[in-house]
This record gives C-alpha cells, structure tokens and sequence, in this order.
C-alpha cells in the first residue's frame, strides 16, 4: 500500500477507464476522488456504481459534465441528469438488480465465474442469460464483474491500510475493494496500526493499493 | 381515514412477533408508523441496516445512517449493519419475513409490475426484484387505482418484477390474495360493498362466501 | 428468537437429520451441543462440516459412537476414527474442496442456486459436474448446501441474538448461520442489548432461531 | 545446512514487500523463520486471519486463535480476523500474492499432486486445490526425492491437485521453473553439479546456459 494525494491518485486513471464506486445514494461514496475526477476532467468513464446519486453529490456529479460513457447500476432514477443521458442514448446504461449486482461484484473479487440466481427469471433481465435448472428450480447465470479501479470509501483506515466502515456507508465498499486492478481508498479517518481491531477489519490491509492521505 | 393510512394500518396488522420486515418507499414506509402497541418487529433497510428507527431529531441526524433513499434515519438499539451482499444474502435467502412494496399493476394471477414504464420511466429495479423473488410473504401496498383506471389489471400490460406472485395486495379498498394462483377478494374496506369494489376492478376476483370488512 | 437450554436445543434435532456444525479444528465449535448430541445419542447424522476435528474434540466426538452416516467436508485427516470408518465404507464422506465447500453454503443461506468456480477443473473434483465456460475460462457448477439445523458457536451474543465472534473462530459460523432451517447458538458470553455495536454485529439477531442460556 | 533449511531459505527468497503469502503445512511453515531481516510482508492463515505471529510464549495463547492445524499462533499488530467466505475469496480471487505448498509430485508440465494417494491416503484437499488455482504464484517446496524416488516426475501417477500449473518447485537440491511449459533447472544446490541433480530426477529438464548454484 501506498499513500498518495487525491490528486496523484486521479492522475493515475486513465480516460476510459473502468471505475467502481462505492457508495448508496452518495453515502459511503470517497467525495474527494469524484471532485479530482471532474477536476481532472476524465471523460469515458465505464461507471461501475449501485445508483447515480443526486445532481452535486456522489457519482452524481460526473453526469454534469458528460464524464460518463456507459454505467452499470441498479437505479438512476433520482438523477435526472443520468436518466435524461441514457433516454437520449448519449450513455449507455445497463440497469440491474441489486442483488445480482452486488453478487457480480462479488464473483468478480472472489475469483468465482458468476452465480446462479432466480432474481429476474421470467422477466427482462432474463433476456440474453443462460437459465440453469438446478433441483427443478431456474435461475440465471450472471457473470462476475470487474473494474479497473475501485474507488473505496472508509471510515477507518490504518497506516498499513486495514479498513472498517460506519453504519450505512459501508454497503458496496467491501466488495468493490477485492474486484478492481487498483483499489484506491480514501478514510474518515487514518489511525495508527492496532487501532482497528482485528475482529473489527472488514478489508485487510492487502486488498488496498493507494490510501489518500487526509488534508 | 385517508386512503394511505387505511392501507398502512392493514398491512401492519399483518406483522408477527420477531418479522424480519423490508419496507419500500412510499406508501409501506407508513406501514412502520401503523406498527400495533408492544409488537416486537425488525425494519431491514436494504443499504445496510436491520433495526431502524425514525428520523432523528434536529442536530441528530448523521451523514453516514440513512435509508435506501438516502434520507437521515436512526438506530434502535440492538441494530446491525452489513454490507450489500450481505443484505441481499438476507433478501434473496427468504430470511426477510415480510417485504412491503408500491405496485403500478398487480394483475389475476398475483404478478406485480412495479419498476418501469417502458419509454417513460426508467429509473431501474433497485431491490425490487430480488425482494419479490426472495422475501418469504410480499405484500403490495397501493392505492387501488390511479388517473381512474384500476390497477389490479387482468393481466400486466408493464414489464413484470418477477415470475413470482405476490401474496397479497392492500388497496384503499380491498384486500385481495391469491389462494391456488386466482386473485381473490378478501376484505373490502370499512362502507363499502363487494358490488363496489368489483365495479372499479379490471380484474376478476373470487368472492368466497364470506368477505368480511377491514377492521382498522 | 427464543432462549433454551442445551438439552432442550438438541432435543429438537431427529435421527437422521442434516447439521451443519461450525468450526475449524474443533475451534469455534458449539462444543456444549455436540456433548450433548453424544449424550442423547443421536444417530444416522448428515454431518455438513469443514473438518472431523481430532478424537474427543468438536464433531469429533461423533464418530467415536458411530453417530454420523454420511458427511461433507474438506478434510478427516487428523481424525483416525473418521478415516477408518470412511475406509471401511461404514460412513459415506464427500471431501470438497475448502472454497467450494464454504461457498457452497454460503449459496444455500443466500438463495443464490450456486457458483461457478475454477476451482476443481481438471481434477477428480470435477466428477459428474456440469462445466462452464464464461469468457474463455472453464468453470464447475457447484450447487447450493443447506441442512436442517445449523450449530454455531459466536464469542458473544446479546439478548436478541446479535453475534459477534472471535479470531479464527469465526470461519464457517455466519455462513451456516444463514444456510439451515432452525438455528441453534452457542455464545461465550451473553450480553445485553447495545453492547455489541452495530458496527461490530456479524449474525443479525433475525438469523438466529435458539441460543443456549448459559449454566 | 540440512535438506528443510536449504528449501525453506531459498523459498523466502521468492518474498516481495508486501506480499500477501500463505504457508502450508510441513516445509512451508518454515519459510516464515527465514524472511529476510527488514522485508515485511502479510501472512495469511486460510482458517481466517492475515497477520499470524509466532508461536506464543507460555500461557499467552488462546483457544480461540490457531492456525489452520488448531494450533496455537499470535497475530501481529494489524492482523485482520475474517470468516472462510472471505478467506476463500481472497485465495480465489488472486489476492493472494504467493502461496507455498508441499507437494507428492510435480510432474514436467508443472502440474502438481499433493492430496491424496488412492487407498492409502485420502485425508481430503482442504485449502490445497483452492489455493493453487487462486494464488497469483504457486511455489512448491519439498524434498526432492522421497525413499529413493524422484519427487519430479514425467507425468503426475497420483490425482492432481489442479489442472493450473506451478510457477517454481524448490527442492533441496534444486531451483525449478516452467517457462513455457517445460521444467527447467533454474538452480542448483551449493556443491551439486547439473549432472548430479539430472541423475536423481525423473523429469527431463531443460538445462539454460547458465544455472547458477542457490545463494543462502
């Protein structure tokens, strides 16, 4: 693990990349990194994220200056920016349930190939995925899902990276730090090795690639 | 009594000692104000959290604890927080007791159509599809019609949630359920006759020979 | 969630009944249920568990009985009871791989009808299992695991069954917890309502269907 | 220098800082005596911690903390406790950085045995399969021959571990690697001629230019 800059840590994303985002509605999302990513003005961003946030917060401000490309997520519907885009097919949006999301994510950080899940059999997730009948009940196979980056929201992190979250703002965080190439973690706070204790670390220190160092 | 509190009040008769309970926005986020005196339940919020409690007070509130639309929220005490996969783990895995969502259509056979209007409105499916597929008891919460026209509908003109059916649907009027797959007109809320409830239904519904008005 | 004693718990479980029992080398185990599945003599066990442990430790005090006939799991090398009697033919033993194993559970207790893993292909494992192929990479199809009753051990549990648990022996418990019919817990200590913090909750109290009053 | 110190020194040699590592059971857990002064890196215990320490001092230990045999360890400063889910998920997922196995056979392709023999040995896999079809690098250490038999073999006899093969083998004798799917001799042991280690393994190998000897 290193530590760098928000700034340092942007730089390193190239256009096009694809980025996860961890965060619910905006809670649990590393605002430092979203606000260096319009600074920096990346454009073709391959967006990775549960929701698109409201305008100003969150992923929600990447849709303001046309930064992303294509999402995948599960619900766009507070954003009226990100819904206006994907009606006018400037981006491409792949809309997804929840669960199969997060268990796609999961797949892809787990090493798994996909998982089976009844969630969306007989209805328009279903088209185009292979159905599997497993004791006489069908599911759908969905495919693991991974990033480039993962851009990680804690609210503790240690010196050698070992995170915990707080309340809400945990959600798709744990998940998105083990399915991306370069995970990259901002924290409420950064405490000296041992603070967290080991039974309290949701993501060991390994999983984390950059920590942002606070202001 | 307005329409969305006579089905709030309903649905939350429904609730039993220890329900693991998911409630939807809109009209079943009342169901939790409608709660009966000294019944123990759990709320699950599918961001991450099992044991809401109501909004806090002004200076309580804190960025980091809010529900699945991103509102402030508070924490009873005993509340566990996870991360996604393991909510929709809960979800999926028939662990929630009851889920309690909006419907636009609930059509005869008890599907639900409740996450878009092709062309129209799409915001995604967020939770709704694996709540219906994996809570153990769903249960519809909505006004029994919209703009005049029913939405208890023969069969859904919108894109399904799930292949799965509902298990009941509480209207401003009517509770219907759907035993051996055929929607069925249980209760009809307090005043008002079969004939009425049947006159603004576009579905057909089985009336057993007993059916008894809501007690609220 | 109801309270009961150790004896009244087992009592609940028949002859023949699948149980998933936590624990890893007899460390995490509900070590005050399996004394008791000894002295109520329950037989004809389905035992879903990661290892045999050693003779008179955890699920290892089954086998010196002869009450397990048929048992998942990863490995019965240090029980020479378990091996013997897996030799002998007198009980049948399903040895998976570890990750399979835990996934495979993890599946049942999460609805998910299975994964696919890289894990087994081109091995004996890969016997009578239907492969994959996604993206290029060849996969195995392993099916979801439940049982009747889950066992599990936790460091603490408050009043409505909330757990917590301890180091390593953790492993298998929060995932059988969600994966059986009726669930059954142990806890070091019990705890009021509040002391574990939300945060540091690992089992939901709505997951737990019995713990154990301690003596 | 006797036959485990010799492969267990070499083995540490592979550690990179901040490598995420994870022993077997037998020559491998020796590799953790031999971490070069200075170099730190995380070792994982697949029973569900990163960070294992030494044995504990007398009266220090707790039944609650082991490693994967149930025997007592110690965690370092920052060690992390998890369920096998995530353990297994690391380990699958490549977030391993180098595990290190014993091994029956390695046979010319690379291609490991090391869990079972047919009808005498059938303890079960345990973590072994997952572990080399996850890590990033797969390094066997074992005894380069076993009662007068060749360890490295033309073709596995007994069932394999994984179809994916190893990335080195280190023996007391010898360094060996697989570049393109050939078992070359990397390395030879201090005193042994290319010759003497050709004369005691059944394998062929490919022999490069230059084979220094190990540097312990």
């Amino acid at each position: 693990m290193k530590s760098v800059s928000a700034e340092e840590a942007v730089a390193m994303i190239p256009n096009g990349a694809s980025i996860m985002v961890g965060g619910f509605m905006g809670v649990g999302t590393p605002e430092r990194l979203l606000d260096e990513l319009v600074r920096q003005k990346k454009t073709g961003i391959a967006l990775i994220s549960n929701d698109a946030a409201v305008p100003g917060k969150g992923v929600g401000k990447l849709f303001e200056g046309g930064q992303v490309s294509r999402m995948i997520g599960t619900h766009i519907g507070l954003n009226p920016k990100a819904q206006q885009q994907m009606l006018a097919n400037e981006i491409t949006v792949d809309l997804i349930p929840q669960g199969t999301f997060v268990e796609r994510i999961r797949a892809g950080g787990c090493g798994l190939g996909g998982v089976l899940t009844p969630t969306g059999v007989g209805t328009l997730v279903e088209q185009g995925k292979q159905k599997i009948e497993v004791n006489g009940k069908t599911f759908l196979l969905e495919t693991a899902l991974r990033a480039d980056f993962a851009l990680v929201h804690a609210f503790l992190s240690d010196y050698v990276g070992n995170l915990s979250y707080a309340l809400t703002a945990r959600n798709f965080n744990p998940v998105m730090a083990m399915a991306a190439d370069t995970v990259i973690v901002t924290a409420e706070h950064i405490v000296p090795v041992g603070v967290i204790a080991p039974d309290h670390v949701v993501t060991p220190g390994p999983l984390v690639d950059y920590l942002v160092a606070n202001g | 009594m307005d329409a969305q509190t006579i089905i709030a009040r309903r649905v939350a008769q429904e609730l039993r000692p220890g329900n693991l309970v998911n409630l939807g926005i809109g009209i079943p986020t009342l169901v939790a104000n409608h709660v009966p005196e000294g019944l123990k339940v759990f709320f699950q919020s599918e961001n991450g959290l099992i044991g809401t409690g109501p909004i806090p007070e002004q200076g309580m509130a804190h960025p980091l604890l809010t529900d699945a639309g991103g509102k402030p929220i508070s924490a009873l005490p005993g509340a566990a927080t996870f991360d996604s996969a393991m909510s929709f783990g809960l979800i999926r895995g028939g662990h929630v007791d009851i889920t309690v969502l909006g419907g636009l259509q609930v059509d005869a056979g008890g599907h639900l159509a409740n996450w878009m209007i092709p062309g129209k409105m799409v915001p995604g499916m967020g939770g709704a599809m694996d709540l219906v597929s994996g809570a153990r008891r769903v249960i519809i919460a909505m006004q029994h019609a919209a703009k005049g026209k029913s939405k208890i509908v023969g069969k859904c003109s919108l894109p399904l949630t799930s292949a799965r059916p509902v298990d009941m649907v509480v209207t401003d009027i009517a509770v219907i359920a759907f035993p051996g797959g055929k929607a069925t007109l249980m209760e009809t809320a307090p005043g008002l006759t079969i004939a009425e409830v049947l006159a603004v239904t576009e579905a057909e519904l089985a009336i057993p020979d007993m059916v008894p008005e809501m007690k609220l």
